[in-house]
């Protein structure tokens, strides 16, 4: 059936997304509202054609555990298909050993018993459309090992820091792999997206541990595509492109989507991004609400002014109060004339009060989780 | 086992010819209600927060859009190992021939084998085409705690009304003692909400001696209650208080949802404990663009909105375009307000556009306007 | 999207008479095969395996089993948020009364709204009575390499019993220059498996038309394909390798069963890249006690032999007592050889008892033994 | 709805299965060929009309994952219930503070949003039926605090090790709750199982951890039932009861259940043992076979001896191969002319080289898993 096969890796132990990783890894974010940020690699598979999928977890597994449960929600059929969520445990004595290739080594069992002969491997942090069935195709004409992709971005000086970027000779060769070093404005960001051959990409898991057992695949890669051994290539996606590697980021790239003009090509109806119902109902907005520009999910009570922000489910904003460039994520509670500017307001949070709670534009404020504030 | 030993049959065979053009390509059980349900969303949602595993839905006209959505028994969870949502259509035997159903009481006999697959104890009958939240367990423990052959849920209607109904009288612990389909002097304001709840294997015996009846309409209400009256048997009243609609016309299916912009309105469909469940849209949330206006709007999933909305439903992927008025309007799913256009007290039907500038409905119409067919724009 | 824009349709309508008191209370496709299974499944398991995500399943006799069983998509995984399996009766629309099918294509014309719900490319069209396993996937592919109008499956037969079959001749690419029903004098071997893939924009233009015509029988192989010839259309033969086994009689649905007991049998249920899936019995493993004796037995959960048995298939929670003797024989789900019992070539229907010594069928009978009732025993 | 959500705890620290534990937990073990441990547990509280359910992991979170999926094949409604798998982390540091616990205290937040006013606490390496809805009745009738369910055997002298037995008075109050010290041949087995009111469960995980932070509930209890200040009475379970605490219980608890009359009462038509199916073909017995009071699950492929055996999915046994008084795992292979005795053999194990394997009466041989010998 499918040519290949799809692994989502858990977080990088370089990704921090201060507040909001202190419960729950960055595949489980909320996300515009009704989304998390799983949707969107699981989707990109599922769409693809793709329904053997390997999801590795680190910490706190249990809500995405929930949230993906069989795959039925992302049209994985669960008989021809199957959706496996890889645990790998973390080393505390240090956390330089808790890389991707020892959650694979882990696993190494699950990642054999996978029939396809291609792997597409995707990050759990990152938000984009990609038909990987094209891609896939590409890297078979090509005739290349590795095929990567990546992102031309002009704002790498000061966004994309921990995320790394690719240089390429002009037929697309991947000459070098780098941190990202925020000194340059252009730069390719490399989206932790690759294609390649299972047999390869075992042969790479354990080439790597060899060669250094704090080493990650794309630290791997870095070296190998130096030497030149290995035909790597990259190819450029088009489309929106975001990754959640800090808070600003996160919160960038909920509010660039109020433009709906760009969240409609993210989420085109031919390429549908699937997620969990909560079953909760409609949105009842109130007389005397004030409502703009803004992304309301369903079972929200609206009495207040909402402006250029996204509200997650079943939030509640009473009469008088003014929520301003602000991500509310689900059940939170905007008390009575409580003022937000841009804040992040973590889930089940309630703000009653403390009546004004205002964040810097480029550093928005975080309410925690179940806080009464 | 589990603890409810009752099945439930929904009678969903309706055209509901009083809603027109909406159910020309659906049966009314499939029509759209409160901005992303179906009117049989409530009784199928009911029957799994009651916990009932197995719900038969007898139909036979123009099924295949209902079919298609409530086969999908996962969207109320009725899905697991021995639990389903069955749609139970006429049928071709080996001893019969292919026939419609004749009445209600004909469509359960007609699906005989099919209950005697799974041997309840009771039998609930609902009919698919009323809005309300009810636990019918509750109505079962009613109907156990009083060793009923029948129970019937009844629900007080005011006394000016009561003509129109089937009426229920009763003694004072519920006991049905007379039944008055619409009577012209009713002496009670009980009812009949159409549920019952049997005892199956009296139920069955009955269904097959009325089968052989010529001079029977083969109905719950004609023939089956009077007759189980006649015979002495105990029926039981069982009142239900909360919120029960029946939109059967147009009028009473925009008043149905109208009731959804009250503040804590009866309904309550946000309560966590009592969730309708329905099919999920692959939708953006809602989207409320820089110049909207909305003020007592209940919206959804996939609806976009940049005009003026108030007083209003907007369904599941519905359009409010820049410098729309939309008011005390329905606007089914992705029914669609073009530039400029005006509506008031109307009902928008599924898909249906109203092209830039058109201005439809009054504000002192006495009846409400279904827009059935697009409305072409004036510029 | 996914992958493969087919829709497949499964005429599951037949009655199956030949089958004889196996199908008095179920539709053919619903007869029990292989231990564990129901004839049904192959064509599911297939659309499921090749990555069909919608398949209506055509039905008008006796559709309650088959209906409930294969309403729970699940069991196919045919239930994910955009795949289903849907049951499709007849039924009563605005414009028309409720009317059987009258051939294999009107029932695809009485559903062509339920295809347009999806909109496919191609549409693909299955009997539900056959024991087979195949990718659609590679038909479809071939079809779309030929850039045929329609692609037939065709299956190579002994050249003897070529003139029971529609049979196809075909040039040496495959592409069908004739189609004769049941010719005296073959030319060619290639039967039709009734498996078709259409062009579904082509077809709907078709039965529209062939809706209308009163000389029609409204039949898939009498008219639509002569048509398409007739009207020069590129119709392709795709030829199938595999088992593939028509289980329209007791002695063929015996035999296909037996073909499980040989080593490396041509079917292999046991591929785990192409499974078969049904419904999953809560049952025990199978048991086997102290003095029984197995050889080439064909055994599923729920088993429960204590005799002894031999070239023998035991389905589902069926029963050989001490002492009682199995040859040759099909035993159904639920079927009781009772102590001391002795049945040889025979097929013993679902939940049918041999009674104590009883002694059924003869090692010498020209055909299979249906027994179809409880047999009383002797002491 | 239902009266009382249900708690299956985690493998506790003191039960150690030898070999089958290094793979997965106790709960996810195979047992009776087609079953899982778990899904006693999970059977009991579906067939008693409960339908929230907590499963509290620990480590090899895995199979048991994949394995309990959403609750479909237990019947549980995912609407109206819930199936929630909980992690509750391991120390590394100590193993004395991996109690149940410290798990109930991780998850604090999921144990109080259930809206049930009752709990049921059930073990996850007990085999047998017991009907909740029932017990919770008697319980409730009663007036008890806390009502535990406790079996009476007459093997406690070697059989049992590391559980705990209680006593009773007259009246059916406990009056002690101790290790069982193989002291004597009759004794109360308490099942690991009670029923209590939610608001009473969280007070005692939160009075145990203040008392001791390495203390399990069931140390708590027994402090408890002799101070005397909680009703806290015993109910006797009849029927089929099984403690999964070592390899030979393992062993001997699958071999009691190829007595068929023992078997037909444990899975009786009116309390149905769920499990996933792995939608395997029947079984082929061919020439040459001998198969004798054994139990045979599906997909296996029989051509030699099998006695007084178990035999799990998928399992081949070659031509004049013997297996007797052994329980085989899923997807093992028997070589030609192999003579198995006393044996438990883990899955995708095979034998072809080592002809001979036989285990002793009361301490069975283990093969690994995967292993080829």
């Amino acid at each position: 059936m499918a040519k290949a096969f799809g692994i989502v890796t858990s977080t990088p132990r370089r990704i921090h997304v201060a507040g909001l990783q202190d419960y729950r890894s960055a595949a489980a974010f909320s996300f515009l509202g009704r989304y998390r940020v799983i949707d969107f690699p699981i989707s990109n598979l599922s769409n693809s054609g793709i329904d053997n999928i390997q999801v590795y977890l680190n910490k706190q597994p249990r809500s995405l555990t929930e949230h993906l449960g069989t795959g039925r929600n992302y049209n994985i059929n669960s008989k021809r298909g199957r959706l496996q969520l890889l645990y790998h445990s973390q080393t505390g004595t240090n956390e330089l050993y808790n890389t991707d290739v020892s959650g694979f080594l882990d696993n190494m069992d699950y990642i054999q018993r996978m029939s396809p002969d291609y792997v597409v491997i995707e990050p759990c942090y990152m938000i984009y459309a990609q038909d990987y069935d094209e891609l896939l195709e590409r890297h078979i004409e090509s005739g290349a090992d590795i095929t990567m992709l990546y992102h031309k971005v002009d704002n790498a000086k000061d966004h994309f820091l921990s995320c790394r970027v690719v240089s390429l000779d002009k037929d697309k060769h991947i000459t070098s792999l780098t941190e990202n070093r925020c000194n340059a404005k252009e730069n390719n960001i490399f989206m932790d997206s690759y294609v390649m051959k299972k047999d390869l990409f075992i042969d790479l898991v354990r080439k790597t541990y060899d060669f250094s057992s704090t080493y990650s695949i794309a630290q791997m890669i870095s070296v190998l595509c130096t030497e030149g051994k290995l035909d790597i290539r990259g190819i450029a996606h088009h489309g929106f492109f975001a990754a959640i590697n800090d808070l600003n980021a996160y919160y960038e790239a909920n509010m660039d989507l109020l433009d709906i003009s760009m969240a409609e090509e993210l989420f085109s109806p031919d390429w549908p991004i699937y997620t969990r119902t909560s079953d909760s109902c409609p949105t009842q907005i109130f007389e005397g609400a004030e409502v703009k520009r803004s992304m309301i999910s369903n079972g929200c009570l609206i009495e207040g002014t909402v402006e250029n922000s996204v509200i997650g489910r079943g939030v509640v904003i009473r009469r008088g109060a003014v929520v301003r460039n602000s991500v509310l994520l689900a059940y939170c509670t905007i008390g009575e004339g409580v003022n937000l500017n841009n804040e992040i307001v973590d889930k089940w949070a309630s703000i009653t009060h403390t009546m004004k709670l205002e964040g810097e534009p480029g550093k928005p404020g975080y309410v925690k989780r179940s806080d009464v504030l | 086992m589990k603890q409810v030993n009752m099945l439930a049959m929904i009678l969903a065979g309706g055209r509901g010819s009083r809603l027109h053009e909406l159910t020309d390509k659906v049966a009314k059980p499939a029509v759209s209600y409160g901005g992303k349900y179906r009117i049989i969303d409530f009784p199928l949602s009911n029957c799994a927060n009651s916990g009932i595993d197995i719900v038969g839905v007898l139909t036979q006209y123009e099924s295949v859009l209902l079919n298609s959505y409530v086969a999908a028994g996962g969207r109320w969870g009725l899905d697991t190992k021995d639990s389903g949502v069955f749609v139970l259509t006429p049928r071709e035997k080996a001893d019969t021939g292919l026939d419609v159903y004749r009445g209600t009481a004909d469509a359960i006999s007609q699906n005989i084998d099919f209950i005697d697959q799974y041997d309840p104890e009771y039998l609930l009958i609902l009919s698919g085409d009323h809005i309300y939240k009810m636990n019918y367990a509750k109505m079962l423990a009613f109907h156990r705690e009083h060793n009923a052959d029948a129970t019937i849920a009844v629900i007080g209607v005011p006394m000016r009304e009561a003509s129109r109904f089937g009426i229920m009288n009763t003694g004072e612990d519920g006991k049905i003692v007379e039944f008055q389909e619409k009577p012209a002097h009713p002496v009670s304001n009980l009812a009949s909400m159409g549920i019952y709840i049997f005892n199956w294997k009296m139920l069955r015996r009955m269904l097959v001696a009325d089968m052989k009846d010529p001079a029977s309409d083969h109905d719950f209400g004609k023939n089956i209650i009077p007759q189980m009256l006649a015979d002495g048997r105990s029926l039981y009243a069982w009142q239900f208080k909360g919120y029960w609609k029946d939109v059967g016309t147009i009028d009473s299916l925009w008043e149905a949802n109208m009731d959804l912009l009250d503040k804590k309105n009866k309904l309550d469909l946000d309560d966590p404990t009592w969730k309708i469940y329905t099919e999920d849209a692959s939708a953006l949330p809602a989207y409320i663009g820089p110049d909207a206006e909305m003020e007592r709007v209940y919206i959804t999933q996939g609806c976009h909105a940049e005009g003026k909305v108030k007083n209003s439903v907007l369904f599941t992927d519905s359009e409010v375009r820049a410098g729309a008025q939309v008011t005390d309007t329905v606007l089914m799913p992705g029914a669609c307000v073009e530039e400029g256009a005006v509506v008031t007290r109307a009902l928008v039907a599924e898909g249906v556009r109203i092209g830039r500038g058109a201005v439809v409905g009054s504000a002192d119409s006495e009846s409400i306007l279904l827009v059935a067919k697009n409305v072409k724009g004036v510029d």
